[in-house]
């Protein structure tokens, strides 16, 4: 299964595709397109990736975080592409028999989603265009 | 030896190009790539640290010795999520 | 808007009820029935609850968490009546600019739910049934 | 005076009911009426701890004076989520 995908994301599709008959907790993280960021208005976001080695990065955060929280089943997937404020760019699924490790989970792959994977975002807003996170 | 480098997201933008085919001699390292490119593209000296490095879908040492074949890629720092 | 519901839970509608254009991060929380409990087989949880006081609780809780986490909106729906294993009691949607305070307030509601609402549950399995948490 | 009782769960189960109307002395306190459920249900003995209380939809103190017109509720530990 790939954890990219250029269309709209269904965060419900995605829990049930990993909820168990035994589990009693499913937490959804998901990542929304805001209309602003860092006091700028944000009208839309391209998502660039790296594609192949962002599944593998990816894949690596996932079975980390289960080798550590071994009753949780995750899913991830992340959308690429131009995206609109309210979009969903990310959902993470985590379910487990409680709900502890399921928060702890979804926080931890989230997190180190955001600092390994090799996936970029594009903001655009009324005054033009920006990549965000490499300052000149 | 031959090189695949490829360019995403701002690298993109600023090179004009997503891959190049690079004619390296033996023994270059993958932080040796990024002067070229800041010969090339001054405009990345403005940045305020230089890029990770990927060899082969793999983050790798800027020192890594690169091969015949490598598929190199800078990884600006990443904004996923 | 009530807090309880008879019928099958939307988790995504749930959210989209809260979330607003300044809103970067939505954490959903279902609790979902499951096949055990304490060691028994569990196939299905009759809810019952005192249905104003239950509103009024649910409501004191979600007001107190908005008071500690202003930046975040909350909603929350718990299905009441015969619920099935794979069935979701209830979703608990949290939506923030930032995701550390939609996280900490979701687990907040939770929490806090589980211990004040008048809501009991009747469990129901291959022994028998059994309303759960008074012992004698 | 009249005060509304109300049955919930184990305890509508065990006496049948879901809701009675009952006639008690002035100066009657909630948890008094807890008594008198224990003198008609003997089963409610067996449980490890009394019900909390509410009187008119909140969670009220067992020495808590009732009223004409009150609404009652034993609330034995709740488990929803």
């Amino acid at each position: 299964m790939s954890y990219l995908t250029d269309a709209p994301i269904d965060s419900a599709t995605l829990m049930r595709s990993v909820l168990r008959l035994s589990d009693g907790a499913a937490i959804v993280f998901d990542g929304v397109v805001r209309n602003h960021h860092d006091g700028k208005q944000v009208e839309s976001i391209f998502y660039d990736a790296y594609r192949p080695m962002a599944e593998k990065e990816i894949e690596k955060v996932v079975r980390a975080v289960e080798r550590e929280f071994p009753v949780v089943a995750i899913a991830v997937l992340h959308r690429l592409g131009e995206l609109r404020v309210g979009d969903v760019s990310i959902s993470i699924a985590c379910t487990s028999p409680h709900r502890a490790e399921a928060y702890e989970a979804s926080r931890a792959v989230i997190d180190r989603i955001k600092k390994t994977v090799p996936i970029w975002k594009k903001e655009r807003g009324p005054n033009g265009e920006e990549w965000v996170g490499w300052q000149t | 030896m031959k090189v695949r480098l490829l360019l995403f997201a701002v690298l993109r933008d600023i090179t004009g190009k997503s891959e190049a085919e690079l004619s390296l001699a033996d023994g270059t390292r993958a932080a040796d790539v990024w002067q070229l490119m800041l010969r090339d593209y001054p405009r990345l000296a403005g940045y305020s640290q230089p890029p990770l490095i990927a060899v082969n879908e793999n983050y790798a040492a800027p020192d890594t010795l690169l091969r015949e074949g490598d598929e190199l890629a800078f990884i600006p720092p990443v904004a996923g999520g």
